[in-house]
């Protein structure tokens, strides 16, 4: 057990540090000046301003130091949790930029990664083998699963808020509210929440329907399902069988399917102006705010191999098959 | 997501025929395979077949579909229809430039750490793992971001870069099992190569399954793509169904009454994906017995 | 009378068109008695198998009944055998190492079985079995991965016979054994008949000298139909039919593993079942072959319990 | 916008509540809601949670992400309002009379030709009850003497400024220049300096500057992720000063979204001011949609900018005036105009001056050497100035005989631009002229311009002003450096310019004449020489919706002539002012 999520361990602390160093690399071998770009965009008139303004942010930034320095720091700030400081909204820190999104970003994606994998799962499972179902209502989930989430989420936009009128288009709240501990404030946030929400969790719920459904399958058709049906056991027990064993696949799918989901989030969130990770890594994208695109990188990096690893451990608990294999008890 | 079973050997011709057979009875297949085949035939010979550029302006600006504009223009009077036949080609491209690539190294690295096993396979077994948690999206936006993406091949490349960790973990599965069939050792003792015992042995007793993989990596790249053009990093130059959407969604289509604009490119998307995954479970029922309708 | 079946008839639906598999068998199975049913593979042994507890997607009842202890067997409507599977008839399946659920602990299976079948179960009783087939206890606690192989499919025989069948069909149990396991599966399965937990047996093999050691009756099995049936001494040792003959002349010794060598000895392939020659279907390969085999020959008694369907015999 | 799905809602809320309470929500975030000042004005019967619809303007376009900072002097980046409703300049401009409107000042007057006298408005208080004296108005300007504040320049010709008494401040000049004064004393913002006057260097230019202490008609309510909320200050000097009074109770500036998402808020009636570029707009307001703009037909807006094709001239062919007069004419803008923009824009005029400008212009020297567009006279200019196709592709080549491939830059992304430029290219195309238009990033192209490694591009970075100093101030500002940020990108060198534009500077800014003589001079030599070719005038984007608000500024009939714009450094320029003529529209 403990060789096992140390092992673990070890591949997530590599891949952090890969991607930290991956993020620290690309910037510096880009083209372009990131503080050209920004002090251009202050619009001072005078070229005098100009380079005093120039040196004073490359100072800052470190920009003008050795680059093996410059990695040094990069870690040495990053285990300080200090991400830099944002080039687009200075002189707010990137910590603080993202903070402020996250929560926005996490009640969009666990709720619907979550919700879309135990629907879709059941909704598989039920559609699996049984003929009407299978040859009906599964193709929808083929076509959900194959649509680019943004073209999803802009029909919604425009069909069900700008045309049908039942949901706001943008924002996380209402324009008129103020945060605040209230039913009303509530019920605004879940209202705003919906749409991103719906089309992140119908796309996603077409594929975790479709892979429920193949898994199913092969369980139904598999030894132990044959033993049981011979031995007369109601169709009941053995789909429930193969419902728990189909599900362990689906756990690991979940965790591969986590980058992707998460990338869709992103997009959702553009389309709905919701103030998430996603609509800042676009105008971070769109500002050349590299320090801010890095933090927000770093941070979903750190997301999925946090959920990574609490996948890995609901594995653990779930299949007996691990625990025996790590217990070396191989009579 | 789907999910493609365990590939058994069994005396290759008769696999063929019989697979042959049931491709053509099965309905998953044909349908999604007629589907993809009349896009990818669209994409080829329509070019040859629109007189206009893809980005050429011409008089008539916000026309809806007519019978000298199939599917309307733009905003700027660019022909809708041109863009859409120059973007399935792209689209198509990405997914053939992506999907190889990914299917290419996944299928390196799966058969060598399968077949060799020991440091080689922990080495990249490790490697495959990095690459499986980092969210690839995040990598793209960071690399488009900062290096930009000219053509759609480079963008095929860096997904197909990106994609094929999953692939190359199945697919050292497969490899796994198969190392110690009866027929691969006969080949050992006789004398072959490790590059040889795959490619003539291990590779053509898993060619569905390699082929199904391809497929899936195929139908992820457009998707990639698909978000990437549509958030601003797509490639500068050319049309792919992604950049359409990018630029409908832009000049607000939708809100305009331009649905001609918004509307195709998207449902291509969702067509040519769909019809794969479903050939894809048409496939896997082709070459899988058990799971076929009884 | 345990078992009587007659004409059963049972096609597979293929490509090509139906498979004859089961063409006409009828035999009789008294209580008690343990039958070795041997053949080459594809001869029908374990459609036959099959058919007597459950068929699967692919075959057809086309026409015959099964009889167990007076009652027809409803062998084509799936859900009405329900109530005689486990309870009546059971099977000790060819795949027994992977029989068992992966992911449940085997006490917890089989009471979640044993509840699904309105059965309550009989801890002290379980145990009991398991210890006649030498599994240690903590089995129960364990779940199939941590089992060897012979502990799998003595941990299938202790379930399939759990609600004592009158009849047990044993599929193909030993094929997947080494030699000495082989005979320790084989005397477990003379125990539970002798203990009663099952009426009759049906031992679906292609080893006939292991069947020659448990089996109180062999039946010869050729191309979907019977081709003799004899009481496993005088099967073995004055075979009628000229395959019987083969088969067992092809046996280097008694007793020694045979099931790897199949029965590539014998010359030329069974005809196909698809759209099968008229006349003895051993004819092709028959040395005794002559004209009368150009019709098909009636199963004929031709010592007390001993058949044969052959011209020549 | 928010009460027709009532029903629905708690629906949806017994269904998600669950999964909501297991995510931990999007529990009421950062919104650290500044509670203090809030005892001061806020009426009593203001839910501060929930802002009535009927009160609150909605505006966007200027903010593109999160408010970063409330400091004025950052007047690029703050959050919206931070210049114009919090924090006050001196005078404003207006744009429609061409002249200054005392705002915190009462009056203003050169006293001698190198001295300035502000007479300040009294009884004006700040946010927190201090009184406003002519103290702040010194320390405000002094804080351009650290170096890196953006006006720090203004200390190379002024000398001295001082209070002379609590309602008085004097500046002593160097050299007087006075129409860069003149947009000093409009664009520079008044700070305390009992809260300014310890902060350092760092702290004054990238200081946040958290609960902003101003003169202003408003203060910060309260601000998140994708906003910013100003409430309306009852107690502001100018209502009594001014008889003005902003209509809207509270601001609510949006984050600017895509223009997808914008258009929907506009047709949602969510938004009241949409001052981003939607393309497609006119459509709309054409339509029934209860949305109005400046103009009811083409260009549909005012015009706040000139977008120009700036040609290196550091580089071969552009360095030759005749090559560049025929790329001039070579350039279809109408074209770009009727295709890309749908008529949102307005061609510019030959000089490139704002319509506002108009007075300015020399009708003579336009007449005499002004351009249009003529493939068939780009083509000749080319061939007499030696330009021909001698190897038959098409394209002229260099009179070396050399070929011509130019590059036009635009940033990627830009689409209006970049549609732009491909119609550039093909234009030119018809005339010979060989242009391949290139899409780098915004960082590239800044260097690229920067460093004049560069064929052509496009730039448009010098907005409407009190005075066309400022527009030729960035034609022919010398010297050229290794590096020219943010004027003179084509590294166009003329001395004798360069000396108008200064002597321009020094013209006193009622002297219409006198400036006129200088212009139709700058004129001349910028039609000659053609150092940046104007294209098109940028709209001053401003789409309304008359749902909640109504007496938009408007050409026709009595409506306010001001622009209604929330940009910075707009709301001096009359934003402010078309705040205070609005009308609710249920009045």
């Amino acid at each position: 057990m403990r060789r096992y999520f140390g092992r673990k361990l070890l591949i997530y602390g590599l891949t952090f540090f890969v991607a930290v160093t991956v993020n620290w690399m690309i910037p510096r071998f880009m083209p372009g000046d990131p503080v050209a770009s920004m002090v251009a965009r202050a619009n001072v008139t005078k070229p005098e301003a100009v380079e005093a303004m120039r040196a004073y942010y490359n100072n800052l930034f470190g920009l003008d130091q050795p680059l093996l320095t410059q990695y040094a720091n990069f870690w040495g700030a990053l285990l300080r949790g200090d991400f830099g400081t944002s080039i687009w909204l200075f002189p707010t820190p990137v910590s603080q930029v993202i903070g402020g999104a996250v929560p926005y970003t996490l009640a969009l994606v666990v709720p619907s990664v979550l919700l879309s994998w135990v629907v879709g799962n059941q909704f598989g499972a039920y559609a699996a083998r049984r003929k009407l179902l299978d040859n009906t209502v599964l193709p929808v989930g083929y076509v959900l699963t194959a649509m680019p989430y943004m073209w999803l989420a802009v029909l919604l936009a425009w069909a069900l808020g700008v045309i049908a009128g039942l949901f706001p288009v943008a924002g996380g709240y209402s324009f008129s509210m103020r945060p605040n501990l209230s039913w009303t404030f509530f019920l605004d946030l879940l209202h705003h929440w919906t749409l991103p929400f719906l089309s992140l969790f119908l796309v996603a719920l077409g594929g975790w329907a479709i892979g429920m459904r193949n898994m199913i399958i092969y369980e139904l058709e598999s030894d132990y399902s044959t033993y049981l049906s011979a031995l007369g056991a109601p169709a009941r027990l053995i789909r429930r069988y193969a419902f728990r064993n189909a599900v362990l696949p689906q756990i690991t799918g979940l965790a591969l399917q986590l980058g992707v989901l998460v990338a869709g989030a992103l997009v959702t969130e553009i389309v709905f102006a919701y103030p998430g990770l996603g609509s800042l890594i676009l105008k971070a994208i769109q500002n050349k705010d590299f320090f801010l695109l890095q933090g927000a990188f770093l941070f979903i990096v750190l997301g999925v191999l946090i959920a990574n690893f609490i996948i890995d451990i609901v594995y653990v608990v779930v299949d007996p098959r691990t625990r025996a294999g790590m217990a070396g008890a191989q009579a | 997501m789907t999910t493609i079973q365990e590939a058994v050997p069994r005396e290759r011709a008769a696999v063929r025929r019989e697979a042959l057979y049931f491709a053509v009875r099965n309905g998953k297949l044909m349908t999604g395979l007629t589907i993809v085949l009349a896009l990818l035939l669209l994409g080829l010979i329509g070019p040859l077949f629109v007189a206009a550029a893809p980005n050429e302006y011409s008089v008539k600006a916000m026309s809806p579909p007519t019978g000298e504009h199939w599917f309307g223009t733009t905003t700027f009077g660019q022909d809708i229809f041109a863009q859409f036949v120059h973007g399935l080609r792209a689209t198509f491209a990405v997914g053939v430039v992506g999907g190889g690539i990914a299917a290419v190294i996944g299928m390196v690295v799966g058969f060598v750490a399968g077949y060799v096993g020991g440091l080689v396979d922990e080495v990249l077994n490790m490697l495959t793992n990095i690459v499986l948690v980092i969210p690839s999206l995040a990598v793209l936006l960071i690399v488009n971001a900062y290096l930009g993406i000219r053509s759609v091949a480079v963008q095929g490349l860096f997904i197909g870069l990106t994609q094929w960790p999953w692939a190359a973990r199945a697919i050292r599965a497969q490899t796994f099992s198969l190392r110690t069939r009866e027929f691969v050792d006969l080949a050992r003792m006789s004398g072959s190569g490790t590059g040889r015992i795959i490619a003539r042995e291990i590779a053509p007793n898993m060619s569905s399954y390699l082929f199904m993989t391809f497929i899936l990596l195929f139908g992820g790249s457009v998707l990639i793509a698909s978000s990437l053009d549509f958030i601003g990093l797509g490639p500068t130059e050319g049309v792919s169904l992604g950049l359409m959407l990018q630029n409908a969604n832009q000049w607000s289509a939708l809100q305009l009454g331009m649905w001609w604009w918004f509307v195709p490119p998207g449902a291509a998307i969702t067509a040519i994906v769909g019809a794969l995954y479903v050939a894809n479970v048409g496939l896997d029922e082709v070459f899988n017995p058990k799971l076929r309708e009884t | 009378m345990s078992l009587q079946v007659s004409e059963l008839r049972v096609h597979y639906r293929t490509l090509r068109g139906d498979v004859r598999a089961l063409d006409g068998m009828s035999f009789e199975l008294g209580d008690g008695e343990i039958l070795g049913l041997v053949g080459e593979s594809g001869c029908g042994k374990s459609t036959l198998g099959k058919s007597l507890i459950r068929m699967d997607g692919r075959m057809r009842h086309v026409g015959g009944r099964v009889v167990l202890d007076g009652r027809e067997l409803p062998i084509a409507d799936d859900r009405a055998m329900n109530d005689f599977r486990f309870k009546e008839v059971s099977l000790i399946p060819q795949y027994a190492m992977s029989a068992l659920n992966p992911t449940r602990k085997i006490r917890r299976m089989v009471g979640e079985l044993l509840r699904s079948r309105g059965a309550a179960l009989d801890a002290a009783e379980l145990e009991r079995r398991m210890d006649q087939v030498g599994l240690p206890r903590e089995v129960l606690d364990r779940y199939p991965i941590e089992l060897s192989g012979g502990m799998k499919q003595r941990m299938v025989m202790v379930i399939s016979t759990l609600l004592d069948p009158s009849l047990l069909i044993a599929d193909e149990v030993t094929s997947a054994l080494d030699v000495s396991t082989q005979k320790a599966v084989a005397r477990a399965l003379l125990g539970f008949r002798d203990s009663g937990y099952v009426k009759s047996m049906i031992f679906v093999t292609h080893d006939i000298a292991l069947t020659h050691h448990i089996a109180d009756t062999i039946m010869v099995m050729y191309a979907g139909r019977l081709a003799e049936k004899a009481p496993a001494d005088a099967l073995v040792k004055a075979p009628r039919h000229p395959y019987t003959r083969l088969l067992v002349d092809s046996l280097p010794e008694v007793g020694v593993r045979y099931a790897e060598r199949r029965l590539e000895g014998i010359a030329g392939s069974p005809p196909s079942l698809l759209d099968p020659p008229p006349g003895c279907r051993f004819r092709a390969r028959c040395p005794l072959a002559g004209d009368e085999c150009a019709e098909e020959p009636p199963v004929a008694e031709v010592a007390p319990g001993h058949h044969v369907a052959c011209w020549k015999a | 916008m928010r009460n027709r799905p009532r029903k629905i809602i708690p629906l949806l809320a017994a269904g998600l509540l669950a999964v909501t309470a297991c995510s931990g929500g999007p529990s009421t975030p950062t919104g650290p809601a500044p509670s203090q000042g809030q005892s001061q004005g806020a009426p009593a019967d203001a839910d501060p949670n929930q802002l009535p619809r009927g009160e609150t303007l909605y505006t966007t376009g200027t903010q593109w992400g999160p408010p970063a900072n409330f400091n004025p002097i950052r007047e690029w980046d703050s959050a919206v309002g931070t210049k114009g409703l919090v924090y006050e300049s001196l005078f404003h401009y207006d744009t429609t009379a061409a002249k200054l409107t005392p705002w915190l000042a009462e009056s203003g007057s050169w006293t001698d030709d190198t001295t300035y006298e502000i007479k300040l408005r009294p009884g004006i208080k700040w946010s927190d009850g201090q009184p406003f004296t002519a103290k702040d108005v010194v320390f405000s300007f002094e804080l351009g003497k650290m170096e890196t504040i953006p006006y720090h320049n203004l200390w190379n010709w002024l000398q001295k400024a001082e209070a002379v008494d609590d309602q008085t401040a004097r500046f002593t000049f160097s050299t007087a220049n006075y129409q860069e004064w003149d947009f000093m004393l409009y664009t520079r913002t008044m700070v305390p300096e009992h809260i300014w006057k310890d902060r350092s260097e760092k702290e004054v230019l990238d200081g946040i500057n958290e609960n902003p202490v101003g003169t202003g008609a408003y203060k910060f309510l309260s601000k998140d992720q994708d906003r910013v909320t100003l409430q309306r200050r009852d107690d502001w000097w100018g209502k009594t000063a001014l008889n003005m009074e902003p209509k809207p109770r509270y601001i609510v500036d949006i984050a600017t979204p895509s223009n997808e998402v914008a258009m929907g808020l506009l047709l949602q009636k969510g938004l009241d001011l949409s001052n981003n570029f939607l393309p497609g707009v006119a459509n709309l307001v054409q339509g029934n949609f209860g949305l109005t703009t400046y103009y009811n037909e083409p260009p549909y807006m005012l015009s706040a900018n000139t977008a120009w094709l700036v040609p290196n001239t550091a580089k071969k062919p552009m360095d030759d005036p005749a090559f560049r007069k025929a790329l001039a004419s070579s350039i279809d803008v109408k074209k770009i105009v009727e295709g890309v923009y749908g008529n949102l824009v307005k061609a510019a005029s030959p000089t490139g001056l704002l319509p506002q400008w108009d007075k300015y212009v020399d009708q003579d020297v336009v007449a005499k050497s002004g351009f249009a567009f003529d493939a068939a006279k780009a083509k000749k200019l080319l061939a007499d100035a030696g330009y021909k196709d001698g190897d038959g592709d098409g394209y002229v080549e260099n009179k070396d005989g050399s070929k011509i491939s130019l590059s036009l830059i635009v940033p990627s992304g830009w689409t209006d631009w970049m549609e732009s430029a491909r119609s550039i290219a093909a234009s030119a195309k018809a005339a010979g002229i060989q242009i391949t238009p290139d899409f780098p990033d915004f960082n590239a192209l800044v260097e690229k311009r920067g460093k004049g490694d560069f064929d052509l591009v496009i730039n448009n970075e010098r907005q409407l002003s009190n005075s066309p100093y400022t527009y030729y101030e960035y034609l022919f500002q010398l010297p050229i450096q290794k590096q020219q940020n943010t004027v003179n990108f084509g590294r166009y060198e003329n001395k004798k310019a360069w000396d108008l534009v200064q002597q321009l500077d020094q013209v006193k800014t009622d002297d219409t004449a006198g400036m006129q003589k200088i212009i139709s001079q700058l004129q001349q030599i910028h039609l000659d020489d053609l150092p940046v070719i104007p294209l098109w005038y940028n709209g001053l984007w401003a789409q309304s919706s008359t749902s909640v608000w109504k007496n938009w500024p408007a050409e026709a009939g009595s409506a306010p002539k001001t622009p209604a714009v929330m940009w910075r450094n707009w709301l001096e320029l009359g934003g402010f002012e078309t705040l205070t003529q609005i009308q609710p529209a249920a009045s």
